[in-house]
Formats: structure tokens, C-alpha cells, sequence
């Protein structure tokens, strides 16, 4: 059963007002394509979860989507602060519930495998625990000692860039895998992006590759280029000079308005986005091919 | 900043090096970018070829290609020996004990080696809201050893951090043991103007300094009446070698070594 | 730095009498060659876990190499009983810990991941939880219900058998990967045994396909078809007749001494073991190429 | 064993038929070998083409080419659509709720479905020991659904089991329920006599003959005074092509379809 659709139709679909967002990658394959299409939606009183909010949660943030923040590094990577969410916390204007790395992902890693709390060892370092009242503990029952624990994340909806995946849903992803596959099993539903469809034959092909199986997928969109400015090994080079150039346009108001207003509301879909980028970046952000050494599968 | 550097080299670069030095061979080490990815590298082309780099992101084993901007760059995928979920990095790598050394930084390190990278000011009320922990709350409890790297300014050397993200010695070295904590905890503080150790005790002491920098500096930007050691040793100056690989291959811009 | 060694040194380097040991593999990849080693260097009082004991532990207890057996399933998969194992079980001569396929593999994920406990949401079964004193509750501090926990498994030596490593110990595994990654990490010594041995470029041009980096290997041998009768996905088939014909052997100790005679102490080393077996079931077992998609990596 | 079927079919065509037919388009079943592996394949041929088929091995939605002899042959990995290892199985997939459909077998069920696949006699000192749980003990508890699949013979059903390996409904429907546990228990029994299922009570009643079946063979062949529902329904007849597609394509040798 098909359940490809558009990117338009599966945020429609399945982001309301509301819920719980996770756009999963950590640097690598995240969906910037569906955080501008839920800003032209404009979706509203959304909680943003993410280990490192990135730029695509400092532009839904700026269009207003956002009463809420789940984190553990909030900054521009590699180049220094995140401006508006950073704003945004500060002024109180944002909520927000923080965790570190382990943290974040022992949650979704607990979402994911239905279990009712995540555990961790003791770090030393008291403050996070101070201040976050999900962080509780619990007597190890062999040495009696003490293991932090944290409650489950499991997000409405989680949504996922893929190399490839077939159109009932399955989906190889390779190079850096942060937490996708967590993000996935843990929220309710599911939207995949992809820079292609591929014949099921390809993916079963190699079902090792296959992070995501169809059946915890609601939808599968095709489209190409959806991680802009972020990257998609294989397919494109991540575009550091946007992210340095975010440094200075999210200094302004009136500039991220003027961005938003030329990227974002200023284009039907992620591939005007991508055609109004033009030839030079296409071209600055082209990556040679280099293929993985061959797997024999065996024909059993 | 006090500048105390000669001109032969910037501050960022004698704290590269510096820090390099501290590395072992056939340290597995979990690496942030900037200033300790450079010092990873450095050692892994000097006197630590068997290095072994871990990001955060999940890779392992990683040969950047050229300088990564972020910590998930397409270049310290292609050509790493594995790659593997964050969840792993956490459990199979840092929690299981698998790291035998960590870098830290942050913008304040107190007396006793805490660091603060989550907040200036009350929690709840940021005066300065700062990155938070990623992974340096763990990095900091389970690492086997843990260096930091940081230029000597006396706001970033307060008394007290105002958050604990990364535990250094809490209150004093029997606080941090008495909540088991599988990790050493800081062993050095690497600056522009020398090295701090951990006394018995975990409190920060000046045990070197840099070739042409002075105890009064030290204390002039510590925030604390920093201690001094009985003997204070001078580090080996830079080699021309350590420079120009640093230079010419590893920060060719001079993208994190250029400035102070 | 190399860890190439013949399986000869590896066993005698790090398996010692009375060790916990690990040859992971559920049904697939079954370091067979490598039990042998252990029978004919005569280690004795093992300890030895997984999950499914398969044929390779009739044999070594059979051999008299075992004084327990940690176990969550004992049977000839797709064959019936596992004989030997059984009747020891039953007269006593074996001492034993028993746990749900879950339980097993939820210690060795908390070895692996240096967890003090395990924690599974309970099964309504009361009885393994009553006949096995490991098994213990935690309160989940959220919803104040209980959960089951298991204390984490860390074998003393993990042996596992790959498709390909490079000579400090990456290996590249793909089919059926049960427990690998969890038994190597949880594993205090961690021996490779490998179709092949390839140049790390092999490795590094797919790192996502890695499941045991080198630094927690101690021994890499290359042993070809260590896995017979179990399988190598994309180098051999399963020898389903020999799983029939063990069902007829392990009834008649004669018939085991015999076999362990012949087939075990009365050759040298895998080699001598897979010659023996003759060019007509090197050709029934032999498997035609399949390969996996290609997977572009880029050059970066 | 008493031979209810008639001459056409034999008792395990007639329970993988019945089998089959308990499964819904889109199912997703956690499939052993043997019987239920048949089963679904028949199935996925009939009335139910999006049937997703797991392996504990760690393989979703197999294809094998051929009649598979172990649970981690090959060619259940062969056009598979994803591959995982066991914990991702038992929490991703079982533990989470991605699993509708748990088939079980066992030496005994008794009269609350409860299942034995551990032991006969005292476990510490087994009269017959049996291969104990697998991923039976997690399948009984968390599938949504679970179909027991076993003949009719009196020392298969006994009031009590020695040891319960896979809960049915303990000592009744309300004590399944008072542990928490998230899957709904046993619905069916398919044996070669008729269909078994629980009452409001969660004792197993007998609720369907299969076509030339009799009540009094059940009551003979059950270890307890088993309850008949007040309209006990007749199977449908087995299809002759059912049989073929099972005979011809799913199982040609006959390993699990012969004999009884």
C-alpha cells in the first residue's frame, strides 16, 4: 500500500496546532523542507523537540510556531549561538525543558522501546537534575545504588529525511544516524522525506540499511534537496556558508522577516527553494560520488 | 585579554599544541570541534598515531579529509572505520567506559574544575543563556580523563560557577568519588599561560606555564588565590614542526588558531 | 596495530578454564571453528552463555568443557531437541540460569552498555521470575508501577564471526545479526574470527556497516566457513543435514565420542576440518552472488 | 492421537488452514517456525497480501523463497525489507505495540490458555526438560493478540500447567489484567478438532467444530471439564485451493504438513 503524498498533504495531514515535533539529524539529513512547510501552514503553540535545535527550529521559532522548546545544545553548529530561540529563552517568551545529549536521546531511546523510564548513570553533575523535575532516581536492585532516570519522549510526530526509501515507507539511511531510528519508533506518526523513491527491490536489496520498516510510517514524501542548508551524505554538501550567514541575518528582525518572507512564504514548495538557489550553489554543494565496497547477500 | 604570547605563535596555537602533548597513543578519545579537534589531529600525526577520534554524532575513527565547520560535517564520515547512533556513543562508548579521554571547555571553570556552559545567572531567569551540555555533562562524569582547554581570563575563572554542567571536583575530590562516578575527572586545565592540575584535594594549582609567561599573570586572571605548586614547570616550547603542521595542513584558513 | 593471530593463539590467549563464554550468533554466523579450539585445547569449567545454546555447546559439553550453562532457549532449531544439553540438565550434571530470549539479550545490552540493570515491562509469566533469583522489580518512578530488571551480562570472552574485518578488528556484518554487537561490547575480551580479511579501506568505504570497531577487539584470525554447519550470509548456506544427522549422533554418546574423535581432535584446525568435509558439500553448501544496491557515500 | 479428519487433509493442514484464516490484511505477526511460518505464508497468498511477517532473529517483512528449516535460515534475510538485531526486536517491535499477532505452541496448555514450554514436572529438578521460552514469554504478554496452534490430546491439556512460560490469563481474566500487562492474552486455540476460546473469564470454551468434529472428541481429548458455548459453530470446509497452494508451493516436501 502506497503512502506517498505530498510534503504539503503529510504535514497537513498529520502536524497540528499543538503537538509535539520532532525533526530528527543531528547536523546530518535534517528535514528543512517540513519546518517551511509547517511555517507556510502556520502551525501554532507547537512544543520543538531536538537534541541541537539548529537553524530549523531558530526560523519556526522566528515565525512564531513555537510555545515551546525540549533541547540539550542550543547553537549554531560550528559558528556559535543560536540568536533567536537564545533571545527567546531569555526573555521568557519561549518554554522550554532541557536535558543533555543522553539525556534527550535515553528518552526517545525509552519512547521507542515502550519501556515507562529511561536509565543513566550518574554524571556528578547535580544541575540539570536541580532543575528538571523528570529527572528522578531509582535504587539499583543489585547494589543499591542510585541510577538517574528519565520519563519516555514520545512526540506526535517525528519526521525523517532518507536517502531512499520505497513508497510503502521503508527507508535506508546512511552516514550519521544521530536519531532518527529512535525518533521514528518513538512518535506516533511518522512522515519520511526522501531524495528518492526507490522500487522496494533496492531496499530489500540490502535490508541491513533499512533504519525504518514501513510499518510504523504514515507517510512518504518525495523531496529532493529537503535538508538544505543542512546536508544528505552522498547526495549534497551541508552549506556552511548559510550557516554563517544566519549568524548575521538572525542579528535582525526585520532580516529574518525579509528571509522568511523571500524563502519561505515566498515559495510554493522545497523545490522552487531549491531552484531559487540557483545554479552556483547547486553546483558549490555537488558531491562526487564515491560508492561503498560491494555486499554479496547470498541468492538463498 | 593580557596578551602574553609571543609573536611566533598565536594563544589558540599554544593551547593546540599544549593540549596535544597531554594525548597517549592509542587514546580513544571523544573529540568537539574546534580547538580539540586540531589537537587531536595534531597528536595523531606526531607522537600518537593510533589516536582513535569519536564525535559525538556517532562516529568513530573518523580522517577528516579537511577542517569539519560543525561536529557532523559528510567529512568525518567518509573514510571513519564506524558509524553508529547517538544512543550508542552514550551507552556502548562513554557510559561503558570506552573513552579514555575527554575535552571539555565551557565559559566558566571554577576552583575545583567545574564548568558552567548552560547559563550566566539564575537558571530560570538566564542573565546569558549559553549553549547547555550536549554531550559534556556525561563526557565530564565518565570520560577516563577529561582535559580542558580554555584562554586565562579572570571571568572565566570565577570562584564558583554560577551551573554545574560538567562535574569537576564538586566541592572538593571525596564529593565527586562519593557519588561513584566511574570517571577521573579533570586532569589538566590547559591555557595561553600554563597548565593547572588538580591537587589532592581537586583543587585547580598551577603546576607549568608557557615559555615567557609569569605567576602574576596566572593570578592577575584567576578569579580565585589560584595555588601555586612548590615547583612551577616550564612547558617545552613550540616546535617549528607542531607549527607548520598546524598551519599548513590542519587550519589552513586558520579558521579556529588565527586571532589571540 | 595488527591483532592478526592463527584461532589457536586466540583461544589459548584469552579463554581460560572457568571463563564466561560468549559465541554469539543467533542461528547465523555461529563460530563453530571456534568451540572446536576450545574442546581440543581442553578448557574446562566454562561457563557458557546464549541464548540458544545450538549445536556448538551439545558439543562442548559433550567434550566436558562446561560447568554451566546460561541459556534462554535449548534446541536443534528446526530439528527438535538439543540432547546432550538436555539429559545434563536433567541428571543434574549441569548447572544452569535460564532466561526469555528478552532477558538474555536485555543483560547483554546493559552489559554492553554499562548499565547497572536491565529493565523489561513484565510478561504476566510468573514463573522464571520465581525460579530465578536475577530477576528482580524496580517502582517506575513516573507511574509508581513495577518493572522487571535483570542484572547486566559481561561475559569474559565474546567470540564472533563476520563477513569481513580489517586487521585491527573493524568488521563488517550483515543477515541476521542477533546479539553480535551487544555480546562484543559487553564482552571483557573480544575475539574476530572472519571470512575474510580485507585492507581497512573496505571497511571505511561503508563505516555504517561496522558493528565492532577495533577498540574493543583483542584477536583477529581469519578462519573461512568457521560458522559450518550454521551459515555465512553471502559465503555459504546453512547444512541443514547436519543439524538432521546431529539429531541421530547426540542419542548415542558412542556416536558423539566418535564424532568428536574424528571431526574435532582428530584434525588440526578449521582448514583441515572444511577439507575434510569434502568437494560435495563444499559444493551443496556453496551459495551464487546477490549483491546489495550500490551505496554512494561521496567523497567529501 | 484420535484421527477426527477425514482421509482428504491432515490434521496440520487443517490447523494451518484454520490458522490462516484468524489473520487480518496488515497484520503484523511474530512468526515461529513450522506451522505458523505456514500459515502466514498461506495467508499472505489468500486473503491477506500486506501480512508483515517478523522473525525474533531480528528480520521484518521476510520473503523467503523456500520452506525455511531454522528460525534464522538465509532466505527469510533474502528480500526481507529490514534486517535488526534481537533487542531492537523485543523493544522496537514487541515491547513497543508494533506487533498485532503472537503464534504459540507449547507441551500444555490448560484451561486458562496459560502456556508450558519449559518443563514437565518441578523445574529445579526437571522430569522432561523442555526448550523453555524463546521469545515466547514477551510474545504471550505484549502481542495484541495471540493464536495457540496445537493438537487435541488430553496430556496437551491439562486443567494446570506445570510451569507457565507464556501467560493465557493466569487464574482467570482479572489477574492478567491486574499485572498490567499490555497485550489482550490468547484468542484463539486452533487444534485439529475445532476452535477453543476464552469466555468473559478467560477460560477456554470450545466455540467451533471443524466439519465432521464432535463435542464428545473434545471433551475426551481435554485434561479438564471443558465448557461448550451455547451455539457451537462448524468450521468452513478447507479449500481445495488452500491445499494446493499449501502442498504445491508452501510446503512441497511436506516437512511440517505430513504425517497426522
Amino acid at each position: 500500500m502506497s503512502k506517498l503524498c505530498s510534503l504539503k498533504e503529510a504535514i497537513s495531514n498529520y502536524v497540528h496546532d499543538g503537538d509535539t515535533v520532532y525533526c530528527a539529524g543531528f547536523t546530518h539529513l535534517i528535514p528543512f523542507a517540513a519546518g517551511h512547510e509547517i511555517i507556510r501552514q502556520g502551525r501554532r503553540d507547537l512544543t520543538l523537540a531536538r537534541a541541537t535545535p539548529d537553524l530549523i527550529y531558530d526560523q519556526m521559532v522566528a515565525a512564531g510556531c513555537a510555545k515551546k522548546l525540549i533541547f540539550s545544545y542550543i547553537g549554531n553548529p560550528g559558528v556559535g549561538s543560536l540568536r533567536i530561540v537564545r533571545e527567546q529563552l531569555e526573555s521568557g517568551q519561549l518554554a522550554w525543558e532541557e536535558y543533555s545529549h543522553f539525556g534527550m536521546i535515553a528518552r526517545l531511546q525509552a519512547g521507542a522501546a515502550g519501556l515507562p523510564f529511561a536509565s543513566m548513570n550518574q554524571t556528578a553533575a547535580p544541575d540539570l537534575e536541580k532543575n528538571n523535575p523528570n529527572y528522578r532516581r531509582v535504587k539499583d536492585p543489585y547494589t543499591g545504588r542510585e541510577v538517574v532516570t528519565l520519563p519516555p519522549l514520545t512526540p506526535d510526530v517525528g519526521i525523517i529525511h532518507v536517502q531512499r526509501a520505497d513508497a510503502k515507507g521503508n527507508a535506508h539511511i546512511w552516514g550519521i544516524i544521530g536519531e532518527q531510528k529512535e525518533v521514528a519508533f518513538a512518535s506516533k506518526n511518522v512522515i519520511i522525506t526522501a531524495e528518492e523513491i526507490v522500487d522496494e527491490d533496492i531496499i530489500r536489496s540490502d535490508p541491513n540499511r533499512t533504519l525504518i520498516p514501513e510499518l510504523i510510517v504514515k507517510a512518504v514524501c518525495l523531496v529532493p534537496h529537503c535538508s538544505h542548508p543542512s546536508y544528505t551524505q552522498g547526495y549534497s554538501d551541508r552549506d556552511n556558508s548559510f550557516y554563517l550567514n544566519w549568524d548575521k541575518i538572525s542579528e535582525d528582525p526585520a532580516a529574518v522577516k525579509a528571509w522568511l518572507d523571500e524563502w519561505v512564504y515566498g515559495v510554493k514548495d522545497a523545490e522552487e527553494y531549491w531552484q531559487k538557489l540557483g545554479a552556483e550553489t547547486h553546483k558549490r554543494l555537488a558531491v562526487k560520488p564515491k560508492f561503498a565496497a560491494p555486499v554479496n547477500y547470498g541468492d538463498y | 585579554m593580557d596578551q602574553p604570547t609571543s609573536p611566533q605563535y598565536t594563544a589558540s596555537e599554544l593551547m593546540c599544541v599544549n593540549a596535544a602533548r597531554l594525548l597517549r597513543d592509542g587514546d580513544v578519545v571523544f573529540v568537539g570541534v574546534g580547538l580539540p579537534n586540531l589537537a587531536c589531529n595534531l597528536a595523531r600525526r606526531t607522537h600518537a598515531p593510533n589516536l582513535q577520534m569519536i564525535y559525538e554524532a556517532g562516529v568513530i575513527g573518523a580522517r577528516p579529509s579537511k577542517l569539519p565547520l560543525s561536529i557532523g560535517d559528510p567529512t568525518l564520515v567518509s573514510g571513519a572505520s564506524s558509524v553508529c547512533g547517538m544512543y550508542d556513543i552514550f551507552t556502548l562508548y562513554l557510559q561503558r567506559g570506552n573513552v579514555d579521554v575527554g575535552f571539555l571547555g565551557g565559559a566558566q571553570i571554577d576552583r575545583f574544575g567545574n564548568i558552567n556552559a548552560t547559563v550566566i545567572g539564575d537558571y530560570a531567569h538566564p542573565k546569558v543563556r549559553l549553549p547547555g551540555s550536549g554531550g559534556s555533562q556525561e563526557m565530564g562524569g565518565w570520560a577516563n580523563r577529561n582535559y580542558i582547554i580554555t584562554p586565562h581570563q579572570k571571568r572565566r575563572f570565577p570562584e564558583k560557577v554560577d551551573y554545574i554542567t560538567s562535574a569537576g571536583f564538586l566541592g572538593g575530590r571525596k564529593q565527586r568519588e562519593a557519588t561513584g562516578v566511574r570517571g577521573g575527572g579533570p586532569l589538566v586545565v590547559v591555557t595561553n599561560l600554563g597548565l593547572l592540575e588538580p591537587d589532592e584535594n581537586g583543587e585547580l594549582m598551577l603546576t607549568a606555564l608557557h615559555p615567557g609567561c609569569t605567576v602574576e599573570q596566572v593570578k592577575d586572571n584567576t578569579g580565585w588565590d589560584i595555588k601555586i605548586a612548590s615547583t612551577v614547570k616550564e612547558t617545552l616550547p613550540l616546535k617549528s614542526s607542531e607549527l607548520t603542521l598546524l598551519r599548513e595542513e590542519l587550519d589552513p584558513e586558520g579558521i579556529y588558531l588565527k586571532g589571540s
